[in-house]
C-alpha cells in the first residue's frame, strides 16, 4: 500500500490537514466514550498519519468505534473537526478494502447502507436480521428482547420502503461514481 | 396629517396658492421652487419672495434641469435667520441630506416641501412635448403615454416617495385636474396646515394601492437593470468597452448632487502627467488612449460616493457620448448600500458607513 | 410557517413516539404534515461508507420538502436532525456538490433548488407554540411524583452549538419547567448512549447507559426524558444488562403529553420496555 | 528646484554576503547610472559603515549631488544613519530615498535574475520618487519633565519607583482602594518560594511615601489629549466618601458598619467584608472607603451612620462628589495589568456547578495568610483535601478562548502542587499539555516537585463530572472524578479527587482598550498593547512618550515584569532628560483651497490632530499632534489632505518606475 499517496490523499480532503495543527494534548480521546476499546486513541491517529503510517491508520479499528458523538470536536482546542475527519478515515478504509480486524461496525454499516439504497428507508427488523446472519452471537443476545419489542407492537417485520424503489436507482449510479473521498 | 388642497384649475393652481400664502403670511421669507423663466418653458430652481412671483412656479412639470440639491445647498450653506420654504423632489432632498451629513449645508432654516414624483423627462423631450400640447403639468399625470417617457433612471426609482420633509405634496390617488393632496410629515408641517385652515382627511383610497403597484413595478424593473449592469461591468475589460466613448468631459461630475469637493483631484497635478511619462507608457506599451484616466475616473467616482448615490440618474443625462453612467452607479450604488445597510438620504443621523468604526470589523 | 415533518426510519417502532407526537399534535392544533415519500437520511451510517451517496439522499429529502412547498423540515430524531445538517453545512461549503446532487436528482425530475432549514420537534414545540395555547390546552395539574431528567444525547446540541450549551443545555429543563413538570439537574444530559453500537457492541456500551442512569438515580430523577428513538431505545432495552431497578426512560413528548393531562393510553406509554407503573396507575 | 538641476547620488549596497550574491550589484548600479538625473552610481560592501558613509558626504560636495539614493536594507534599520550623513552633506536629510532590496529582493527571490531585476525596479522607483522630495524641517518643543503611570500593580508600582528616584514628577493612577494589584494577592512567588508580602509591602509603603510620587488611588484616567512632552490628563478621583488627610487608618469603621455580607473582591468572593472597607490589612493608602452600592445611607437612604459616630478624627463624609484634577506630564507608562480567564465557558470543567472548583487566584487566596481561611488549604466543608487536581491551560492555547500561552501557569501550578503537598499532605495530579519552565531556576523547580511526589499526567482534562463510576463506594462519595488521557501511557485515566484547581490563563484588564483607544495606543487581537517592535523597541509604542510595562502588553511572569517596568522608566526618563524633542516632519497638510469643508478627516484622525476652521471653512492640522498616519489623506475626497513626504506625486511616480 502507498502509504504516501494515501497520505497526500487524506491532507488533501476538506479539513484533512487540519490534523497538522494537533498538539497532541489529549483531550479527544479523553472525550471519547469508547476510546479505551480503540487500537490507537484518536490523538495516535493523528499522530501516525503524520508520520505517514496510513496502513497501520487504515486498518485499525479506531474510526469504526467512533459513535460520533462529536464531543472531542466541540472540545478540540485546536478547532480540529475530529469526527468528520473520522468519516474521511471510514470511508478510505472502504475504498481501499481493508477489513480492520473487529470488522462488525463496517458489516452493520454496509448492511444498513444496501437496504438503503434498494429501499431508500430502512427497517430496523431487517436490518438485525441481515446483519445477524453475518454475527449470529449479537443475534441470539437480542433474541430475547425482539420477543419483548413485539409483545408491545413495536417491530416491524414488513420492509419500509418509498413508493416506487425504482426511481431512486441513481444511488446506484451515485455509489458506483464513488471517486474521491470529499 | 393628510388634507386635500382643491382647485379648478389643477394641483399646480393649488400648489401656487399654498406657496403664495406661506409668503403672503409671512411663515417663510423666500421660496425655493422650480419656475418657468420669461426665456424658455424649462422651469429653473428659483427663489421667490415676491407673491406675484409665485404664478411662474411650476413644480409638478415632469422635468428637472438638474439635481437642485446642489442650488439649495448653496442657500443652505449657513443658517442666515431667514427662513426658507424648498420645494423638491425625492432625490433632491435625498441628495441634500447627504450634503447635510458631508457639512456642506445645514438644515435649520429649511422648511422641506417634497413631491411624490412620477418622474422627470429628459431635458430636449419635455421642451418638445411642451410645444406640442400645453398644460403638460397636468396631463403628465393622466396620459399613460406622456408617463412611459421617463428617462430611464426614473423608470427603476422605487424612491418615489420623500422622506424626512415638513409636508409632502400627493399625487397617488388623486385627480390632479382637480387639485393635489397635501400631508404634514412633522410638527412644522401640520403647523403650517392647521394655521391656514386645512383639515384633517382620509387620504384617497386608491392611494395605498397605487404606490404599491409602482413600488412593485419599478422594482421588477430596477432588478432587470442591475442584473443587466452587473453583466457589462463583470470585468474591467467589459467596464472599458462599455465607458469606451469617455472623453472625461467631467459633466457628469458637474452633474451629481453628492460629488461635492471644491477642486475635483482629477483637476488637481495629481493626474497632470509630464509628457516624459506619457510618452514612456507609450513606448512601454506601444500605444496609449488618451486622455488616459477615464477608467480611473469613474472607478474613483465609484468609490467616493458610490454610497452616497441618490440615482437621481442626471450624469446618464448629461453625458454627450451617452454613456449610461447612472446605470452602474445605481447598480454598484445598491450594493455598497446593501453591504452597509446604509441609505443615502433616509435619515439625517444615520453615519456615513466609511466614518464608523464597528470593533468587530477590525 | 409550513412544517415538513420528517420522521425518519425508526420513528414508527419508537415506544409511544408517534402516538404522543400526534396527541400533541391534536392538542396543540400544529400543522406537522409527512414530507410525501421521504427517504431515509442515511444517518451515520451511509455518511462512513459514501459521502456521496449520504449527500444525494439528503439532497432528495431537502428537494421533495420544498418541491411540496414546506418552509422548514421538522425531525424528531437527533440522528435525522445532524444527518441533514451536516449535509446542509457541506453544500453551503461547496455549493459544487449541489450541482452533483442534481444530476443524480435530474432522474427522478427532482432539483434542488434551495437548502431548507432543518429544527427539532422540541424546538417547535419550545418556541413556537404560544403561551396562551398552552395555557388553554393545560388542564390538569402536573403528576407530582415524576422527577424527570431531560437526556438531549449527542447530536442536538453538537457540534452545532446553537441550542446552548453543547455539554449541558437547558432548553428542555426550561420547556417542561414551564409546564409545571419538575426536571432535576443532573450531569449526564448529553453523554453519549452507545448509539448504533449497541447491536454489535453491546458489552462495551452497557458501561455507558449505566453512567447516564445510576447518575440520574443518584440525582434523584425516576424518569427520564429522551428526543431521540436511538437513545430511548439503548436506555430502555439496555437497561436489561444493568443490575440496578428500572428507571422508566419516556420520549419528552409523552412527559409532555401528561403535564397536559392527555391520557397515558393515546401517548403510547405502554410500549415502553421498563414500565411506569406509578403513573399508569394514578391514571386509570 | 528646477528639474534640470536635480542630481541623484545612487549608492548600492552589498550588505556583505546579504545582498550581493543574490544581487548583481554592479549591474544595478550600472542600471541606476542610465536613469534620468542621476549623477553618480556606485556600489559598496557596507554602506552603513563610516567609510560608506564617506563616500555620499565625499561626492555631494564633489559632484554637487542633491538627492541620494541608497539600495540597501529597510528603513527601519538605517534611514536615520542616511538622512545624517545626508544633513552633514550640507543637504536636507528628506532628499533622501531608500531602496529595500535586501529584505524585498536578495532575501525573498531564489532566482539571480530576477532578484536583480527587481532590485532593479525598486532602484528606479526610488530615483523617480526622489526627483520630487521636498526639504522637510522638524522643530523642537520643549517637554514637561513629569510622568504619569496608569495601574498601582508592580509594574506600575515600579516605574513609579525607578523614575521617581531619577527625580521626576511621578503622578500614579490606581483604580481600585489600594495600589497592589494582583501580585498582593499572592502567598508564595515560584520558584523561590519567597513571601510575596514581603516584597510587596516595602515597595507599597515606599511608593505611598516617596517625595516624588503623587499617588491618586480609586481614580480613573478620564481622558488624555496632546502630545509626546505635553500631554494633558484628566483625572476622576471617584469619593472614597472619607476625608484622606483626616483619617488615621484605625479601622474602628469597619468594626462598627452594619452590613458584613458582602462578598470580597479582594479574596475572590471566598470571604465577605462589610460596606466601608479597606481591601487588605497593608493597603496603601490605610484609608478605607464606603462602598455607595451597599452603604446604608449612600445606597438605601436608610438611617445607619455607625462609621461616623464611631469614627474620632471626623474623617467619615457622606457628602463628598467625584472630582476632576487635570494634570500635564511629559510622557505615559500604561501598566493597566492583566484579569485571570473566566473559566466559566468551558463548562466541561464545572466551574460554577461545582463548589470544589477552584480558580488559580481563588486557590492564591485559600492559601494566604490573610485570606478566608488564614492559609489553610481547605474545602467547603471545612476538611483537607486528599486528593487535588490542578488542570493546565484553562482558557490558554484554546483557539476557541485564547490562543496563546499564558507563560505563567505551569509555574505557577507547580508551586500550587508543592504547597498542597506541604501543607495539607494531600496526594496531587497536574494535567499538562507540556510543561514550560524557561527561566532561571524554573526547571530546577519542576524536578523539585516531581521529586515530592507530585503525578504530572501529560493530557489535557477532558472533562470534570460529579459522575462517579462507582457511586456506592463510600470512599469516593461526593468527589468529583477528572477525565483525561495519560497521553505517555495512552491510558484512559478517571480520577477521583476532592478538589480541582484551574490554571486560568492571563487576559488584558478590563478597560484597557478603553485607555489604548484613550492614549492612541494600538492592540493585537487578543487585545495586549503592541509594543512598537518587538526586539529594537520592546517597552515603546507608536505614540512617542507612551511606554508599557507588565502584563499589558503580553503575559508576563514577576521578574519580567519588574524588569520592563524598570526598562520603560528608563525609556521615559531617556526622553524627557534633554528637555526638548523633535517634532515629526512627515505629517499631513490640507491644502486651504481644495477644502471642502466636510470635515471628513476631523472624524477619521484619531490623534485629534485637525482642527476645522469656523472661520475659512477648512480644516487644519495642529502639527504636534499629527502622527503622519494618512488616515485624513486616504479619507479625504478631494485630495486636499496629503502627507508631507508621502505625496500624491511622489507616490505615484513611485509606482509609475515600477509599473509601466
Amino acid at each position: 500500500m502507498d502509504d504516501r499517496r494515501l497520505q497526500l490523499k487524506f491532507y488533501e480532503t476538506h479539513d484533512g490537514k487540519d490534523v497538522l495543527k494537533c498538539i497532541q494534548c489529549g483531550t479527544c480521546s479523553g472525550s471519547c466514550p469508547l476510546s479505551d476499546k480503540m487500537d490507537y486513541a484518536p490523538r495516535e491517529l493523528f499522530a501516525l498519519i503524520r508520520d505517514g503510517e496510513m496502513e497501520a491508520v487504515l486498518r485499525s479499528n479506531t474510526q469504526w468505534y467512533c459513535v460520533s458523538c462529536y464531543q472531542c470536536m466541540v472540545r478540540c482546542p485546536q478547532e480540529i473537526p475530529v469526527t468528520d475527519l473520522m468519516y474521511i478515515l471510514k470511508q478510505m478504509a472502504i475504498e481501499q478494502g481493508i477489513s480492520p480486524k473487529t470488522a462488525k461496525m463496517p458489516d452493520l454499516y454496509m448492511t444498513f447502507y444496501r437496504e438503503v439504497l434498494k429501499k431508500g428507508r430502512l427497517t430496523e427488523a431487517m436490518l438485525m436480521i441481515r446483519y445477524g446472519m453475518k454475527h449470529p452471537t449479537d443475534t441470539l443476545s437480542n433474541a430475547f428482547l425482539a420477543v419483548k419489542l413485539l409483545k408491545r407492537r413495536r417491530l416491524e417485520i414488513i420492509p419500509q420502503s418509498i413508493k416506487e424503489p425504482k426511481r431512486i436507482s441513481y444511488l446506484k449510479s451515485a455509489d458506483s461514481e464513488r471517486t474521491e473521498t470529499k | 396629517m393628510y388634507s386635500v388642497l382643491k382647485s379648478e384649475k389643477g394641483g399646480v393652481f393649488a400648489v401656487r396658492s399654498l406657496l403664495k400664502r406661506l409668503l403672503t403670511e409671512n411663515m417663510v421669507d423666500a421660496v425655493f421652487v422650480a419656475a418657468k423663466t420669461p426665456y424658455s418653458d424649462l422651469p429653473m430652481p428659483t427663489l421667490i419672495s415676491s407673491p406675484e412671483n409665485i404664478e411662474t412656479a411650476d413644480p409638478l412639470a415632469p422635468v428637472a434641469p438638474f439635481n437642485a440639491s446642489r442650488q439649495a445647498s448653496i442657500l443652505l450653506r449657513s443658517d442666515t435667520g431667514k427662513r426658507l420654504a424648498l420645494v423638491l423632489r425625492p432625490c433632491e432632498i435625498r441628495a441634500l441630506i447627504e450634503l447635510v451629513k458631508l457639512k456642506q449645508c445645514v438644515l435649520d432654516p429649511a422648511i422641506l416641501i417634497g413631491i411624490e414624483c412620477k418622474g422627470r423627462m429628459e431635458n430636449a423631450l419635455f421642451l418638445e412635448q411642451e410645444k406640442q400640447r400645453s398644460g403638460i403639468s397636468i396631463s403628465f399625470y393622466q396620459d399613460d403615454n406622456l408617463k412611459e417617457m421617463i428617462c430611464s433612471a426614473c423608470n427603476v426609482c422605487d424612491h418615489f416617495q420623500p422622506v424626512g420633509t415638513d409636508l409632502t405634496l400627493s399625487v397617488f390617488g388623486v385627480q390632479i385636474s382637480t387639485g393635489i393632496g397635501v400631508e404634514a410629515e412633522s410638527e412644522t408641517g401640520t403647523d403650517i396646515l392647521k394655521k391656514m385652515g386645512y383639515s384633517d382627511v382620509q387620504p384617497p383610497a386608491e392611494r395605498e394601492a397605487e404606490l404599491r403597484d409602482l413600488q412593485q413595478q419599478r422594482l421588477e424593473a430596477k432588478s432587470v437593470l442591475m442584473e443587466k449592469t452587473a453583466e457589462d461591468i463583470k470585468d474591467i475589460k467589459r467596464f472599458e468597452t462599455l465607458i469606451a466613448n469617455c472623453l472625461n468631459c467631467s459633466n457628469c461630475r458637474v452633474a451629481c448632487p453628492v460629488c461635492y469637493c471644491k477642486e475635483c483631484v482629477f483637476v488637481t497635478d495629481v493626474f497632470a502627467h509630464e509628457p516624459e511619462l506619457l510618452i514612456r507608457r507609450a513606448v512601454k506599451r506601444g500605444m496609449i488612449k488618451m486622455p488616459t484616466e477615464t477608467t480611473m475616473f469613474h472607478l474613483t467616482r465609484l468609490a467616493h460616493i458610490g454610497h452616497a448615490c441618490v440615482a437621481c440618474g442626471h450624469c446618464t443625462s448629461v453625458c454627450p457620448s451617452g454613456i449610461p453612467v447612472a446605470d452602474f452607479f445605481i447598480t454598484v450604488g445598491s450594493k455598497v448600500q446593501d453591504l452597509f445597510d446604509y441609505e443615502p438620504g433616509r435619515d439625517i443621523n444615520e453615519p456615513i458607513p466609511y466614518l464608523v468604526f464597528e470593533e468587530e470589523n477590525q | 410557517m409550513r412544517y415538513g415533518f420528517f420522521p425518519g426510519c425508526a420513528y414508527k417502532t419508537a415506544a409511544g413516539y408517534r402516538e404522543s407526537v400526534e396527541a400533541l399534535n391534536r392538542a396543540l392544533a400544529i400543522q406537522l404534515v409527512e414530507i410525501p415519500d421521504w427517504n431515509c437520511c442515511g444517518a451515520t451510517a451511509v455518511f462512513s461508507i459514501n459521502s456521496s451517496v449520504a449527500l444525494v439522499l439528503s439532497g432528495r429529502l431537502l428537494a421533495l420538502a420544498d418541491l411540496h412547498g414546506f418552509d422548514e423540515i421538522i425531525t424528531v430524531c437527533n440522528a435525522c436532525y445532524t444527518t441533514l445538517r451536516k449535509a446542509i453545512h457541506m453544500m453551503e461549503h461547496h455549493p459544487e456538490l449541489i450541482t452533483e446532487i442534481n444530476k443524480h436528482l435530474k432522474t427522478e425530475t427532482l432539483q434542488l433548488k434551495r437548502l431548507l432549514p432543518v429544527r427539532h420537534y422540541l424546538d417547535v414545540l419550545a418556541n413556537d407554540i404560544p403561551e396562551m395555547r398552552w395555557r388553554k390546552v393545560k388542564q390538569s395539574k402536573s403528576d407530582s411524583d415524576l422527577r424527570v431528567a431531560a437526556y438531549y444525547g449527542c447530536q442536538l446540541t453538537r457540534p452545532w452549538k446553537d441550542q446552548g450549551q453543547p455539554e449541558r443545555p437547558d432548553v428542555l429543563e426550561q420547556f417542561l419547567e414551564r409546564l409545571g413538570v419538575t426536571v432535576i439537574e443532573h450531569s449526564a444530559k448529553t453523554l453519549c448512549c452507545g448509539a448504533s453500537h449497541m447491536i454489535p457492541y453491546a458489552k462495551d456500551c452497557a458501561p455507558l447507559v449505566s453512567r447516564i442512569i445510576r447518575e440520574v438515580r443518584k440525582k434523584n430523577g425516576n424518569i427520564i426524558a429522551t428526543i431521540c428513538p436511538m437513545c430511548q431505545f439503548n436506555l430502555d432495552a439496555g437497561q436489561g444488562r444493568l443490575n440496578i431497578p428500572g428507571t422508566p426512560i419516556a420520549f419528552f413528548t409523552q412527559i409532555v403529553g401528561l403535564a397536559l393531562g392527555i391520557d397515558s393510553k393515546d401517548l403510547g406509554i405502554d410500549k415502553l420496555l421498563v414500565p411506569m407503573y406509578k403513573i399508569s396507575d394514578n391514571k386509570e | 528646484m528646477k528639474r534640470d538641476q536635480i542630481n541623484i547620488g545612487v549608492y548600492i549596497c552589498h550588505c556583505g554576503m546579504n545582498i550581493s550574491p543574490k544581487v548583481d550589484v554592479e549591474a544595478v548600479a550600472e542600471f541606476a547610472e542610465g536613469l534620468a538625473h542621476v549623477r553618480i552610481a556606485r556600489d559598496y560592501k557596507f554602506m552603513c559603515s563610516s567609510p560608506g558613509q564617506e563616500f555620499i558626504i565625499d561626492d555631494i560636495r564633489q559632484y554637487g549631488l542633491n538627492r541620494i539614493v541608497v539600495a540597501s536594507c529597510s528603513p527601519r534599520m538605517h534611514e536615520a544613519t542616511f538622512r545624517n550623513a545626508c544633513e552633514t552633506a550640507g543637504i536636507n536629510r528628506h532628499y533622501f530615498q531608500m531602496a529595500n532590496i535586501r529584505e524585498q529582493a536578495a532575501w525573498v527571490t531564489l532566482d539571480t535574475k530576477e532578484a536583480t531585476a527587481k532590485a532593479m525596479d525598486l532602484v528606479a522607483a526610488a530615483v523617480a520618487r526622489v526627483t520630487y522630495h521636498r526639504p522637510l524641517e522638524s522643530r523642537e518643543v520643549k517637554v514637561n519633565k513629569s510622568i504619569l503611570v496608569i495601574g498601582g500593580g508592580i509594574a506600575g508600582m515600579q516605574a513609579a519607583i525607578s523614575s521617581g528616584n531619577a527625580g521626576y514628577q511621578v503622578y500614579l493612577i490606581e483604580r481600585e482602594p489600594s495600589i497592589g494589584g494582583h501580585m498582593a494577592k499572592f502567598d508564595k512567588t515560584f520558584p523561590t518560594l519567597d513571601c510575596a508580602a514581603c516584597i510587596m509591602t516595602p515597595k507599597m509603603v515606599e511608593v505611598g511615601q516617596h517625595e516624588s510620587i503623587r499617588l491618586f488611588t480609586y481614580s480613573e484616567v478620564v481622558s488624555v489629549e496632546g502630545f509626546v512632552g505635553n500631554y494633558s490628563v484628566r483625572i476622576l478621583k471617584k469619593p472614597r466618601f472619607i476625608d484622606e488627610s483626616k483619617c488615621n487608618g484605625c479601622g474602628i469603621c469597619m468594626e462598627k458598619c452594619p452590613i458584613k455580607k458582602i462578598p470580597s473582591e479582594f479574596n475572590e468572593n471566598l470571604s465577605f467584608r462589610t460596606a466601608i472597607y479597606s481591601p487588605f490589612p497593608q493597603a496603601v493608602p490605610n484609608t478605607p472607603v464606603i462602598d455607595p452600592d451597599h452603604c446604608r445611607i449612600l445606597a438605601e437612604n436608610k438611617p445607619c451612620g455607625a462609621c461616623e459616630k464611631f469614627c474620632e478624627a471626623g474623617a467619615i463624609d457622606f457628602n463628598q462628589q467625584p472630582e476632576h484634577m487635570d494634570i500635564t506630564v511629559g510622557s505615559i507608562i500604561i501598566a493597566t495589568g492583566f484579569k485571570a480567564f473566566d473559566p466559566e465557558p468551558l463548562v466541561q470543567y464545572g466551574y460554577g456547578i461545582y463548589p470544589e472548583v477552584y480558580t488559580s487566584l481563588e486557590f492564591e487566596r485559600l492559601n494566604n495568610a490573610t485570606g478566608p481561611t488564614g492559609g489553610s488549604i481547605l474545602m467547603k466543608g471545612g476538611d483537607f483535601p486528599k486528593r487535588v487536581a490542578i488542570i493546565h491551560c484553562v482558557g490558554s492555547r484554546d483557539a476557541q478562548y485564547r490562543e496563546y500561552c499564558s507563560r505563567v501557569c505551569c509555574m505557577y501550578s507547580m508551586k500550587f502542587a508543592h504547597l498542597v503537598r506541604e501543607k495539607t499532605g494531600a496526594e496531587v495530579w497536574e494535567f499538562y499539555i507540556d510543561v514550560r519552565s524557561p527561566g532561571k531556576l524554573y526547571e530546577e523547580f519542576y524536578n523539585r516537585v516531581q521529586k515530592e511526589g507530585v503525578h504530572m499526567i501529560r493530557g489535557r482534562v477532558a472533562e470534570v463530572t460529579d459522575i462517579l463510576d462507582d457511586p456506592e463506594n463510600s470512599e469516593d462519595k461526593g468527589r468529583l472524578t477528572v477525565v483525561a488521557e495519560n497521553t505517555l501511557t495512552r491510558r484512559m485515566l478517571r480520577i477521583p479527587v476532592d478538589m480541582v484547581i484551574l490554571s486560568v490563563g492571563l487576559e488584558p484588564a478590563e478597560g484597557a482598550g478603553d485607555v489604548g483607544r484613550m492614549i492612541g495606543v494600538s492592540s493585537d487581537g487578543n487585545g495586549w498593547f503592541t509594543e512598537l517592535h518587538a526586539k529594537l523597541a520592546p517597552v515603546s509604542t507608536v505614540i512617542k512618550g507612551v511606554f508599557l510595562a507588565g502584563c499589558c502588553q503580553g503575559p508576563k511572569d514577576i521578574p519580567d515584569t519588574v524588569a520592563q517596568a524598570m526598562g520603560a522608566s528608563g525609556e521615559a526618563v531617556a526622553l524627557l532628560s534633554k528637555g526638548t524633542v523633535m517634532t515629526r516632519a512627515e505629517i499631513s497638510f490640507i491644502d486651504p483651497d481644495l477644502c471642502a469643508g466636510c470635515q471628513t478627516c476631523v472624524e477619521v484622525c484619531v490623534y485629534n490632530a485637525i482642527d476645522f476652521d469656523e472661520g475659512r471653512g477648512i480644516a487644519t492640522v495642529n502639527e504636534l499632534l499629527c502622527q503622519g498616519c494618512g488616515s485624513c489623506a486616504v479619507a479625504c475626497p478631494s485630495s486636499a489632505a496629503s502627507i508631507k513626504h508621502f505625496t500624491n506625486r511622489q507616490v505615484m511616480e513611485e509606482l509609475e518606475a515600477i509599473l509601466i
